[in-house]
């Protein structure tokens, strides 16, 4: 290691509460504000999600305490198809930005990767700052809408225009609630583009002596791209949202079309492509997927390599999988358009490539699942939510085969097969990922380790539970089960109604469980074990440093070179140790230095 | 990264910054027991990076404007293609020139910053080129006036609509880009202005006059 | 400290019997001595009342098995009287007459998928009922002139909600909808004063004090008519009404 | 622990496919002309990714199980073929699946968008609205009088906004709250929305298709059994979304004839 003391004299850690705790510049705090913003988005989302499906389950059966949630919405706790609706809009659109997108990319991203790649900080830590911060007004903008006079909007994640851009005629929230999600929408673009700025010009220009970037870790590289597909995907929404926007209070007509009839009277708007809309936002709203997944498949390789005491068949061919998914990720997202009255034959044209994007994703399990044989594989906490993961990905992921035929679209569209599809792929997976992570990290971010064995409770009871739940949306799909109704009136829907009794019993048990992962999180971060500085006996960067959680500097005023690729594991290192760390000049026996 | 943010040092000539993170280079591997002078290594200043990712931001998102423009442009019968009004090209010339007075003072900063006191300060042209983007913003509002005179609102008709959004858009990026001036010349005076800081201002500045004639000829030809 | 909260309790008191006093006489005013009576009828032949199919909701079916719907758009009695007709006092009325806000509160009903009354008269600021009697779920979505200074809304009322009680702050004529059941509509009529709806029969009556009125009579398809007519104590004064069909 | 891991995958791996394998949740029986192909490509596809997915499962719990807890100081293991042999397996396997798929889905997707409507499919233009389809027929002129969305006035059921005084082709169109047709005989259906986005899905019918807003969109098929059907909206159009629907009642021709003279004198 190189003395960087002159260096390292140069920037004191903050002093005053605010700069070090609230308007930090510094990425670990910044990441724990993330992570803290993500628990609470969820904990929010996954309330509404139970409300939903007790109403699901007990369609017209008043919910006692609603009421005072909302008068309107639920007057004597009754719950109104508008309610539903809202809480259907909100749930969404909370958990996919502000937890499937904050936790696992900007969370642990901006916790980890600098630290990864050996530097004390992002290059922009000023923009870093305001990324969250914008990030956290967004939030507050968006639950805004519960307080507004017509509430939340009842358009879905997916603000189909015109319903959401015609204004309150069109229904319940579509006036005001509308507006500020468009607006929560925009701002999140702004300050995610600002992370992503950070993450990328931290991967390219701030590696240490050493750390090509082929000898970044696979959570490092899945952050890179990450913040890759973000740059493209957040810089189209925010367009979109600016003229749904203006479409609402400009009296514009981007997505409003001609001669509209709402309850009897003849909107003012013409001309507008209602189409325009949907091509906008899934070619966002498709790469947000993957947004949303490949933080997680970083994470995962890299807690499941430390686990099997062993690297991945192929360091690159992960590489190269995920930047494949990414690159393809936006030549696809015509798949959500299937029978949405474009052409029929860019239907097919979308078709093949979602078809084609199989074989990375295919690849990246065969992969992992390839890795484990012959490894010496030690199971705790994050390595169990790790392979839960990828068993939830390969569940969820087989159904794509299903959607991405325009054919057999043609039943599946817009059925409980789709919601079961996502939440497996896409939330539950995601989150598994983010379980992983804190199991493995927690003691690096706290200086304590987490409890194992209430880890292990939490995972058994998810896991089954996750099954419990999504499983069943396939089914309910297949039997031709439409999504977002508030209550079933249809005859052939009728029999499916005990299965969804069943489904909500088990979302409710299993949110209950995550109360032990919170408890568990709260617990050990005051009172836990004290951690060692490498409890897994890990090799990347972020446990060479001299302390957990690391110095303002991360690495106490010194600089690392990195001698090795990042997973120096089944190795016959010194003093009898199977690992050798990316930092230790030693040679390795054995050793799987690609250079 | 936090050696170069908090107190970033002077500009010596054009010498890589050495022994210090963030030089990792592509495939610049270290081998074990190897010995580190042999190592060949520079990386980019963060900001010499991080301007193309912005400007390829940008970029995506005028894309994704004038997808807009040409479905909206497509669906609709009611586009009535709007006259420009001639201030415009009044402004075109402003930032064109506003971009040549940048040009002109990044020499002699240069060299100002490397030691090399002359008659004038160098910091002049900067002024010049503030005012220039002042004046090519205060022109475009005098369009939206001039437009608004006509009866033409953002709500008129769809192509007054995206007119005003793009304009509006485009603006505020120059906006963005007069800060990134008001910023090079405190750094300027304060005398720890980084080269990379000028040259990513510079760049940005340049990239508002391309995408400004790209808008101006998406806005004036009738597709 | 406990003497004010003594004082301020006195007050409010106080303030309450002061209130309950007022309107206590303003609602004596409003049972005035004057009346004006008469008819509503319509000349010509009836227009054909469409039938209304319902098939998309089988519940509301079930309610119409031996009674079909029809529109109530224009509603005549076998003795030729207009129904669904709105009368008030359009001038005349003085200050206090008009100000007057009735205690009870009309009931506005979804029966059987559509809406009873068909037309809901009512006094500006008075509070109105909106109540369900049918195991459907119904949305009441009013569209008045936001600048007659009357706010839209639009509320979902499934089995089992409790009534939506609320009111209109100026006069208007407002038609209301259910968009999931499409064909329901009905709607309330704001006015200032005493208001009557006649029936089949096309009979009403006004309870105003003695002095000279202008009366209106408001049918939502046919349109208004105004009669002058002079109230003396005692003896109610005769106003009839006839529309023509279109 | 692993071991116990492993078999709880395997058992949820194989309690998910029963229900598949039972068929125990299906759509409504297929009653189109075109449905067969759907179907048959849905369940090839079932049959691909039900054997991926336990495939899949089944070896991921083998592994868990063989290869956690070691004895100490064994070797690690290197997977036959290595990276190569999986990405080649991944490119030719799964490749070829999902093309053979994609290439055998397009015959499906043909049937139903490519081919035009014949000569004699008979049109029926269907509206939806918050929240209810209306359908209209043409009567026996045979043509539709043009709408005027100013006109529409649902209080006095001019649902399409016609002109039935100025415009003779309005006069003798039928409007109807259910939609019925001739069995065997292909329909022309041809779809406007009057409000915002909606979706026409029968499931029997193996249909499902978007209204677009200032768009009209036209679709055909054939109903080979008589029966009553549910048509449902799949779009999310506001709060009385979930009961927006409307019957579907396929008929034998004469049936038809005697409905459609029905419905004409109720106009």
């Amino acid at each position: 290691m190189h003395d960087m003391s002159s260096h390292a004299a140069h920037h004191a850690p903050p002093t005053g509460f605010l700069r070090k705790h609230v308007f930090s510049l510094d990425h670990k705090v910044i990441g724990l504000q993330y992570y803290g913003l993500a628990l609470a988005a969820v904990i929010v989302g996954m309330v509404l999600s139970w409300v939903m499906r007790i109403h699901l389950g007990w369609t017209n059966v008043a919910i006692p305490g609603l009421q005072f949630l909302s008068k309107n919405g639920a007057p004597g706790g009754v719950m109104t198809p508008e309610y539903y609706l809202q809480l259907m809009t909100m749930h969404g659109t909370i958990m996919v930005f502000f937890v499937l997108t904050t936790a696992p990319f900007a969370a642990f991203g901006n916790y980890f990767l600098p630290i990864q790649v050996g530097a004390e900080d992002m290059p922009f830590p000023h923009f870093n700052m305001m990324s969250f911060w914008v990030t956290f007004v967004a939030f507050l903008t968006l639950c805004a809408a519960f307080f507004v006079s017509d509430g939340p909007p009842l358009s879905g994640w997916t603000a189909y225009a015109p319903l959401s851009a015609v204004g309150s005629v069109a229904g319940p929230g579509q006036g005001t609630g509308q507006v500020l999600w468009a607006a929560a929408i925009g701002i999140f673009c702004i300050g995610q583009l600002l992370g992503s700025l950070n993450f990328i010009t931290t991967t390219l220009d701030m590696r240490v002596k050493g750390l090509s970037l082929m000898r970044l870790p696979l959570s490092a590289w899945a952050w890179f791209i990450t913040s890759c597909m973000g740059l493209t995907a957040f810089a189209v929404l925010l367009p979109a949202g600016v003229m749904l926007i203006l479409d609402h209070v400009a009296g514009t007509s981007f997505f409003v079309p001609s001669n509209l009839v709402i309850n009897d009277q003849l909107q003012p708007h013409s001309g507008g492509s209602t189409l325009l809309w949907q091509h906008l936002f899934w070619f966002f709203g498709h790469p947000e997927v993957y947004i949303a997944i490949v933080p997680g498949m970083g994470i995962v390789s890299h807690v499941l390599i430390t686990n099997m005491r062993r690297p991945m068949l192929s360091h690159r061919t992960l590489i190269y999988s995920m930047g494949a998914l990414a690159v393809l990720s936006y030549m696809v997202y015509g798949h959500h358009m299937f029978v949405s009255g474009m052409n029929p034959a860019s239907s097919l044209a979308f078709s093949f490539p979602t078809l084609i994007i199989t074989i990375p994703s295919t690849i990246v399990v065969l992969i992992w699942i390839g890795s484990l044989y012959g490894s010496r594989l030690r199971i705790n906490s994050a390595s169990l939510f790790s392979l839960g993961f990828i068993s939830m990905f390969v569940s969820g992921g087989v159904s794509g085969f299903f959607l991405a035929q325009p054919s057999v679209d043609i039943m599946l569209h817009a059925t409980y097969f789709v919601v079961g599809h996502f939440h497996l792929v896409m939330a539950v997976a995601a989150i598994f990922g983010i379980f992983a992570g804190t199991y493995f990290w927690f003691p690096k971010m706290t200086g304590r380790m987490m409890n194992e064995s209430l880890g292990k409770v939490h995972f058994w009871l998810t896991f089954i539970g996750a099954y419990c739940i999504f499983m069943p949306f396939h089914y309910l799909g297949l039997a031709g089960n439409v999504r977002r109704y508030q209550g079933f009136v249809d005859d052939y829907l009728q029999p499916l109604i005990p299965l969804h009794k069943f489904i909500t019993v088990a979302a409710i048990a299993t949110g209950i469980v995550q109360f032990i992962f919170l408890y568990n999180l709260i617990h050990s971060r005051f009172w836990g074990e004290k951690a060692p500085l490498n409890p897994w006996e890990a090799t990347s960067l972020e446990w060479s440093t001299p302390s957990s959680p690391p110095p303002f500097d991360n690495f106490g005023g010194q600089h690392p070179v990195v001698y090795h690729d990042p997973y120096q594991y089944g190795v016959e290192a010194a003093d009898g140790k199977d690992y050798v760390m990316q930092t230790s000049p030693e040679q390795v026996k054995g050793g799987h230095d690609e250079a | 990264m936090a050696t170069t943010i908090h107190e970033p040092p002077q500009i010596k000539a054009f010498e890589p910054r050495s022994n210090n993170s963030g030089n990792g280079g592509w495939r610049n591997l270290v081998p074990a027991d190897g010995d580190l002078r042999d190592v060949k290594d520079y990386s980019p200043p963060p900001a010499s990076t991080a301007i193309w990712v912005g400007l390829f931001a940008i970029t995506m998102m005028f894309a994704a404007f004038t997808s807009a423009l040409i479905v909206r442009q497509g669906a609709s019968l009611d586009w009535q293609h709007l006259k420009l009004p001639p201030v415009l090209y009044l402004n075109t010339i402003l930032l064109l020139v506003s971009s040549i007075t940048l040009e002109m003072c990044r020499k002699p900063i240069a060299r100002y910053m490397g030691g090399v006191r002359s008659e004038h300060h160098p910091g002049l042209w900067l002024y010049v080129t503030l005012g220039l983007g002042l004046l090519f913003v205060a022109g475009q509002y005098v369009a939206w006036r001039q437009l608004i005179a006509k009866g033409l609102y953002i709500w008129t008709n769809p192509n007054s609509g995206f007119f005003y959004l793009l304009t509006a858009a485009h603006a505020l990026h120059v906006l963005g880009g007069l800060g990134g001036l008001v910023h090079v010349i405190r750094k300027l005076h304060a005398g720890v202005l980084r080269r990379s800081t000028l040259v990513a201002t510079a760049r940005y500045w340049h990239f508002m006059d391309l995408l400004w004639i790209y808008l101006l000829v998406l806005l004036w030809i009738k597709l | 400290m406990k003497a004010r909260s003594k004082f301020v309790v006195m007050a409010l008191t106080l303030f309450l019997i002061a209130f309950g006093c007022l309107y206590a006489t303003r609602g004596v005013s409003a049972a005035a001595s004057g009346k004006i009576t008469g008819t509503v009828k319509f000349e010509g032949t009836p227009p054909h009342m469409k039938g209304i199919d319902m098939s998309k909701d089988p519940y509301c079916v079930k309610q119409h098995e031996n009674s079909p719907a029809k529109l109530e758009n224009v509603v005549v009695g076998s003795g030729g009287g207009l129904g669904n007709v709105v009368l008030y006092v359009s001038e005349g009325l003085s200050a206090a007459e008009s100000g007057a806000v009735p205690s009870e509160q009309p009931v506005f009903d979804q029966k059987g998928c559509m809406y009873t009354p068909h037309v809901l008269a009512m006094d500006a600021g008075q509070q109105f009922k909106v109540i369900t009697s049918d195991q459907t779920t119904h949305n009441i979505h009013p569209e008045p002139n936001p600048l007659a200074g009357n706010i839209p809304w639009n509320k979902s009322q499934p089995p089992g909600a409790p009534p939506i009680v609320t009111s209109w702050k100026a006069e208007e004529f407002i038609a209301v909808k259910c968009n999931i059941h499409p064909w329901m509509h009905g709607y309330f009529a704001v006015v200032k004063g005493p208001y009557a709806t006649t029936g089949e029969s096309g009979s009403y009556t006004l309870d105003v004090p003695p002095g000279n009125y202008t009366v209106t009579a408001w049918q939502e398809e046919l349109g208004k008519q105004t009669q002058k007519v002079t109230v003396t104590a005692g003896v109610p004064a005769k106003a009839d009404f006839s529309f023509k069909g279109k | 622990m692993a071991k116990l891991f492993a078999v709880t995958i395997v058992v949820i791996a194989i309690a998910s496919a029963i229900p598949i394998v039972l068929h125990t949740w299906v759509p409504p029986k297929d009653i189109s002309t075109h449905g067969a192909l759907i179907d048959e490509q849905t369940s090839d596809t079932m049959l691909e990714a039900g054997i991926s997915f336990l495939a899949a499962q089944f070896v991921l719990a083998f592994f868990i199980w063989k290869y956690s807890d070691p004895k100490p100081g064994a070797k690690i293991g290197y997977f036959p073929g290595g990276a190569k042999g999986l990405v080649l397996a991944a490119f030719l396997l799964v490749g070829t699946e999902v093309l053979a798929l994609g290439v055998f889905g397009v015959k499906a997707w043909d049937g139903l968008y490519f081919k035009p409507p014949a000569a004699d499919a008979l049109p029926v233009q269907v509206q939806a609205g918050q929240f209810a389809f209306y359908f209209r027929y043409p009567g026996p002129d045979g043509k539709f009088g043009p709408l005027h969305p100013d006109k529409i006035d649902e209080a006095s059921e001019n649902f399409f906004g016609l002109d039935t005084t100025n415009d003779p082709d309005s006069k003798d169109d039928i409007v109807t709250a259910e939609m019925a047709i001739p069995v065997n005989r292909e329909i022309h259906l041809l779809m406007h929305s009057k409000d915002v986005g909606h979706s026409f899905y029968v499931p029997a019918l193996r249909v499902q298709q978007d209204f677009v807003p200032g768009l009209d969109v036209s679709l055909h098929f054939t109903a080979t059994q008589t029966g009553k059907y549910e048509i449902v909206c799949t779009q999310l159009c506001g709060l009385g979304h979930y009961n927006m629907k409307a019957y579907l009642e396929v008929m034998t021709q004469s049936d038809y004839d005697n409905w459609i003279k029905q419905q004409a004198a109720l106009q």
